[in-house]
């Protein structure tokens, strides 16, 4: 075991976690943890923009932004935040062009902006140019800068550690309301060599990105497995409404790779299997961009009732046909290259067959707007920070607006580092690391290799695969009280099979193998976070959807879930809505 | 890649030959004699074919270097590649069956 | 909010300079002498293998033949000096690519260099310090006088 | 699907077949009696579809087969760079390579990218390869007080650079590229794509410096225009191109 000490330790190297480390590593000793090399992250993968008020080809302010994110999110945005978010987007997208990112430009030579799903001018009047975009490798671009900036500031990089465990000093759900819990440090396990580090910090920020994998068809990489919205549920702290899990419109059919909503953005059109462009019936306004829930939903219901094509109906077309091939070439070059290469189809003259695909969560761990996390509906953890996917400020409310996610990470990226690197120069010390700190992750891991070829009968890939099928089946775009009580009992098994897994690698250098089964661990606890969270909420609002009560109810849930894991299994609670200037109305497009 | 190993070769071949080439013929200096003796071996079949694979490795090393030029200078040829290696390939085979023949009867023809 | 400064870059190694030009112009010998060395070459293969007899013409008389023109001269200097320079560099190339360890490439590129040498000065006094009408050897290597030793005799 | 007695298929059934995968393993621990370090070639052989790629096939391995059997992917759809391999002794990324696609009836070879110290299987170290792309100086250079708002280009100073942009440091040019294969040194394709895509932006004023830097033995004259790494690159990026530019602005002196 080795032991370091920093002043500042960031896990996770995607938007989120380098943007914290640039600001934080120019005010206080930093390291980054990564459980991949920092360009691997799936920030990468983002490919539609950045939502900024920039006005730069059509009016536009941060005002409007901020009623679009509110309404987006179906009202369950904390309103605060909100506003955070779309007056600093603005700041965040110059500062990334300063460092050199490479937008795309107007003939002016400035930041070229395009629409983007439930982006409107004057409060939903028609679509409005507000995403900053790079072609269709807008995320790749983000991810590119920031490493290449955090080359220059020589950021200290753990690159393949992978944090599997949070030290706190004091109890977060045993201390009284204004009681000190203060973070020590995390626990990392290194994959080349399997040794096990520990991190003593002053402040600790969390980036660790999503958790798309708990379902089966997911835009998500095979790494997004929520390891820190898990090691933050193991150390006793609460997750904030995991019930939202956004189901992004346009995924490959089958596959669940990601076609931008760029694609419709610059005026793809989805059609059923009679050819009708059957966004019109459910959102006449803005039709095809209407925010991600009701198109996946109505994507859904189209299948449902019989209109999907393909031999077993289960899919619509996106249709692209109609622009010119060399518009799609200069816009959208990457994921038509998707569709050739994964489904053989050419778009210029096919449409393209998708599907809706788990995509972001909503929720995650619960932070105030400087980014610290909450350990109740008060009280911080000090020196907690987390940023990006992994937290929830709460922004994006019910639903996460198209380009708002690459934004999040760079504003509370930014405010998280800053904010950790602040705490961390104002105090002294830390608490000390327990000298059992390791303990542990160390007993997972003997306890997980010694399954090999001896007492573990489970194989990890079998528990997943039916973890991911029937989170697809019982808790997808459509939920009902039974599905999720199916759900919950499928999952409840599954853990219990959980317990005599075994693995095969009996190596220490990448065992990848043992990480996998660890990731599972995580997934298994999510997943059950989510039904939970989706149980309670008898409503139907953004990307919750419940078929037995489709209609939204603010008299009772305009309020977020808060979940613990306690002893006796999961702890529900409810935490207000922070509401300023925008009272709820029905969302119409 | 193959071009690349190609030129290569055809280099190093061509340089040892070349040494070899500049120390026989300096023996034109030294004693005309000895130069006539070696030079009779080159004119035996078996240098003939040496001679002729030499001639065929200047060849290809040439036209290939050109075309390195070539794709290092321009864009054009830079996305042709392919096509300018079977043109080198070509020109090597109109040169070789202009020459072989015709080299091949000296050879023979002369040695006899 | 400010983006993080855009400092003045690393300072790089001293010499790199000096290093870097080497290798620049070493590319561009070698584009600019096989551009050239294509003409010198191929005519020279041409008149000595293709005109005439082909390579059974060729013996002490037909170099001196040839040696006797200034032209013929300047043309096989230039080829000489031209080709060993250009196989140099390209060995030295090579040599770079795979003699990994430092006593061994230095010993090859030495090698190296000190062949060029030879070959280009041994190849020099040969074609310019060639006497194309030997007096003290026998006739019979050129039978009767050729037309350009007749000033000789 | 075969002219044999099987079944015909159901409509919509996606064809199914057995592929073949022999894989060059490398094991560091030295389990089984092995001596640390040691390589060997392992067959596998699984059930596969239409649109299956080699990462399908690698994981149909690590979770029912061999839970050893160790190699880096995140994406599954080539944006991340994590699974250049070597395929069929050509280097590509296994989740962008459709088994189909591979002649599927004879055995698929699967290698680890050269030139890298192998770790495990078909893991390598990437230090050196990104030390190389560190010592390019990746990062924007601007002189001057930063701008108000965006510093202003046109969509033609834009484009100029939009190629390499597209790297996502798979490493595949690199390792694919056989002077870095003889000799350690080489910079590689990469790096260069990675200068290229700062020297030819209107807004960097560094291009000297990094101009300067692959002046350097182990730069861009190393470059043979051998054309493997533009055969490798998965992002289709013109990667010689970039590197015959980047000769261009050292011969003409100018960008
Ligand atoms: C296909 C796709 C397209 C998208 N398009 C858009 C878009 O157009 N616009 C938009 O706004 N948003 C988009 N999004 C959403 C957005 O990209 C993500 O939400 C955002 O990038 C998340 O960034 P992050 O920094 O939080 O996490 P990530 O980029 O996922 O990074 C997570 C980091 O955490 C590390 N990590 C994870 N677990 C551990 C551990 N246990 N120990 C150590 N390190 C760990 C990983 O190594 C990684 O570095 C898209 C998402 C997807 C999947
Ligand atoms: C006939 C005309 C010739 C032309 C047009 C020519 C062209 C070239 C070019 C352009 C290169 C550089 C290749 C690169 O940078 O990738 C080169 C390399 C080389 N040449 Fe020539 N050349 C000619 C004749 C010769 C001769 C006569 C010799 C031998 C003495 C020779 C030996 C070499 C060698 C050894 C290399 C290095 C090869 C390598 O690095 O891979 N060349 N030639
Ligand atoms: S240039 Fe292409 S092959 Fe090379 S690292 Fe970048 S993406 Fe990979
Ligand atoms: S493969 Fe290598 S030699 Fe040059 S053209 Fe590519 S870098
Ligand atoms: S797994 Fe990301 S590129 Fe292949």
């Amino acid at each position: 075991m080795t032991e370091h000490e920093y002043d500042v330790v960031i896990v996770g190297a995607g938007g989120a976690g380098m943007r914290a480390a640039l600001e934080s590593s120019q005010r206080a000793k930093t390291a980054v943890l990564t459980k991949l090399y920092p360009t691997r992250s799936h920030t990468g993968a983002a490919q539609g923009g950045m939502a900024a008020a920039l006005a730069n080809v059509e009016d536009d302010n941060a005002e409007w932004h901020t009623f679009d994110t509110i309404k987006g999110g179906d009202y369950l945005v904390d309103q605060d935040a909100a506003e955070i978010l779309c007056t600093e987007a603005i700041d965040a997208v110059l500062d990334l062009e300063k460092m050199g990112l490479p937008f795309n430009r107007t003939t002016a030579g400035k930041v070229d902006q395009r629409r983007f799903g439930g982006h409107t001018r004057n409060h939903g009047e028609a679509a409005v140019r507000r995403a900053c975009y790079a072609a269709d490798r807008t995320g790749h671009m983000i991810l590119q800068t920031l490493y290449q900036q955090c080359i220059k500031q020589e950021v200290e990089f753990f690159n393949e550690f992978y944090v599997l465990d949070l030290i706190l000093d004091g109890d977060p759900q045993a201390a009284a309301d204004g009681d000190e819990v203060a973070v020590a440090g995390v626990v990392a396990y290194q994959l080349s060599t399997g040794e096990v580090h520990t991190f003593r910090a002053k402040s600790v920020v969390f980036a660790t990105g999503g958790a798309g994998k708990v379902f089966k068809t997911t835009s998500n990489a095979h790494t997004l497995t929520g390891d820190g919205m898990g090691i933050a549920l193991r150390a006793g702290l609460p997750l904030e409404d995991m019930e939202f899990f956004q189901f992004h419109p346009t995924g490959l059919a089958g596959l669940g790779i990601l076609l931008s909503e760029a694609a419709r953005g610059e005026g793809g059109i989805l059609r059923n299997s009679e050819g009708e462009r059957f966004m019109e019936r459910y959102a006449p306004t803005i039709k095809d961009l209407a925010p991600r829930d009701m198109v996946a939903r109505a994507m859904a219901n189209e299948v449902r009732e019989g209109r999907g094509c393909g031999p077993n109906k289960d899919y619509v077309l996106l249709d692209l046909t109609h622009l010119e091939p060399k518009h799609i070439d200069e816009k959208l070059p990457d994921i038509t290259e998707f569709a050739r290469t994964y489904l053989g189809v050419e778009p210029y003259t096919e449409p393209v067959p998708v599907f809706p695909t788990a995509h972001y969560a909503m929720g995650g761990v619960p932070t105030n707007v400087n980014a610290e996390v909450l350990r109740n509906n008060t009280d911080v953890v000090k020196g907690l920070y987390a940023a990006g996917e992994v937290a929830c400020v709460s922004v994006h409310g019910a639903n996460r607006l198209g380009t708002n996610s690459l934004l999040d990470i760079n504003v509370f990226g930014r405010r998280a580092g800053i904010a950790a690197a602040e705490y961390a120069t104002s105090i002294d010390a830390g608490p000390a690391l327990p000298a059992d700190a390791a303990s542990r992750v160390e007993g997972m891991v003997t306890s997980l290799r010694e399954t090999v070829g001896g007492s573990g009968t489970e194989r990890v890939a079998q528990i997943r695969k039916e973890l991911q099928e029937t989170m697809d089946m019982n808790v997808q775009v459509f939920r009902t009280a039974e599905s999720l009580a199916e759900a919950a009992s499928v999952v409840r098994d599954l853990r219990e099979r959980y317990e005599s897994i075994a693995i095969h690698d009996r190596g220490t250098r990448f065992n990848t193998d043992l990480l996998e089964a660890v990731e599972l661990g995580f997934l298994l606890e999510l997943a059950e976070v989510v039904i939970a969270g989706a149980d309670g909420r008898k409503e139907s609002r953004g990307g919750h959807y419940r078929e037995d009560f489709p209609t939204r109810d603010d008299e009772n849930y305009m309020q977020h879930t808060m979940v613990y894991s306690t002893p006796d299994g999961l702890r529900m609670d409810w935490k207000p809505v922070v509401v300023t200037k925008y009272q709820p109305m029905e969302r119409k497009y | 890649m193959w071009m690349w190993v190609v030129h290569r070769t055809t280099g190093v071949a061509i340089f040892f030959f070349l040494v070899i080439h500049v120390i026989d013929t300096s023996l034109v200096r030294v004693s005309p004699e000895a130069y006539n003796l070696i030079i009779g071996h080159y004119k035996s079949p078996i240098f003939g074919i040496v001679e002729a694979g030499l001639v065929g490795a200047i060849i290809l090393h040439a036209f290939n270097g050109l075309r390195v030029i070539a794709v290092d200078r321009w864009n054009w040829a830079l996305r042709h590649q392919r096509m300018l290696v079977w043109i080198v390939w070509g020109i090597f085979a109109v040169l070789m069956a202009g020459f072989l023949p015709r080299h091949l009867m000296n050879v023979f023809g002369g040695a006899h | 909010m400010a983006a993080p400064e855009l400092t003045t870059p690393r300072q790089r190694p001293a010499n790199l300079r000096t290093l870097g030009r080497t290798q620049r112009w070493g590319w561009m010998y070698q584009r600019i002498s096989g551009v050239i060395l294509i003409a010198l070459i191929f005519t020279h293969l041409f008149v000595n293998l293709m005109v005439g007899d082909g390579v059974s013409q060729i013996d002490f008389a037909f170099v001196a033949g040839k040696w006797a023109d200034p032209l013929w001269q300047w043309w096989d200097f230039a080829m000489l000096v031209l080709a060993m320079t250009h196989g140099t560099n390209g060995m030295r190339i090579l040599v770079d690519d795979y003699a990994r360890r430092p006593w061994l490439r230095a010993t090859l590129q030495w090698a190296l260099l000190i062949t060029m040498v030879v070959i280009i000065v041994l190849g020099s006094l040969v074609i310019w310090t060639f006497d194309a009408c030997p007096l003290d050897s026998s006739g019979d290597l050129m039978p009767g006088v050729p037309s350009f030793c007749e000033s000789v005799v | 699907m075969t002219a044999t007695a099987e079944a015909e298929p159901e409509v919509g059934a996606v064809e199914s077949f057995t592929v073949t995968l022999k894989i060059l393993r490398h094991d560091p621990d030295g389990l089984d009696g092995r001596e640390p370090g040691t390589e060997y070639w392992e067959e596998f052989e699984v059930q596969a579809h239409a649109t299956d790629r080699v990462l399908d096939a690698l994981h149909a391995i690590k979770w029912e087969q061999d839970g050893s059997l160790a190699f880096r992917r995140s994406c599954a759809h080539g944006v991340c760079g994590s699974d250049a391999m070597r395929i069929n002794a050509r280097n590509r990324l296994a989740c962008k390579t459709l088994l189909k696609d591979l002649n599927p009836a004879r055995p698929i070879t699967v290698e680890p990218i050269k030139g890298l110290p192998v770790e495990k299987d078909l893991i390598v170290d990437m230090e050196p390869f990104f030390a190389s792309y560190r010592d390019i100086m990746p990062f924007l250079m601007a002189s001057g007080p930063a701008p108000e708002r965006e510093r202003l280009q046109s969509p033609e100073d834009r484009e100029r650079f939009d190629d390499t942009t597209k790297c996502i440091l798979c490493a595949a040019c690199t390792t694919a590229c056989p002077v870095f294969w003889t000799d350690g040194q080489y910079f590689g394709p990469q790096a260069i794509v990675g200068a290229h895509r700062f020297i030819f932006d209107s807004r960097d004023e560094g291009e000297w410096d990094r101009l300067e830097i692959l002046n350097d033995k182990a730069g861009v004259w190393k470059c043979r225009t051998a054309f493997n790494c533009t055969e490798a690159c998965p992002r289709g990026i013109e990667v010689t191109k970039a590197i015959a530019e980047v000769k261009r602005a050292l011969t003409s002196g100018e960008v």
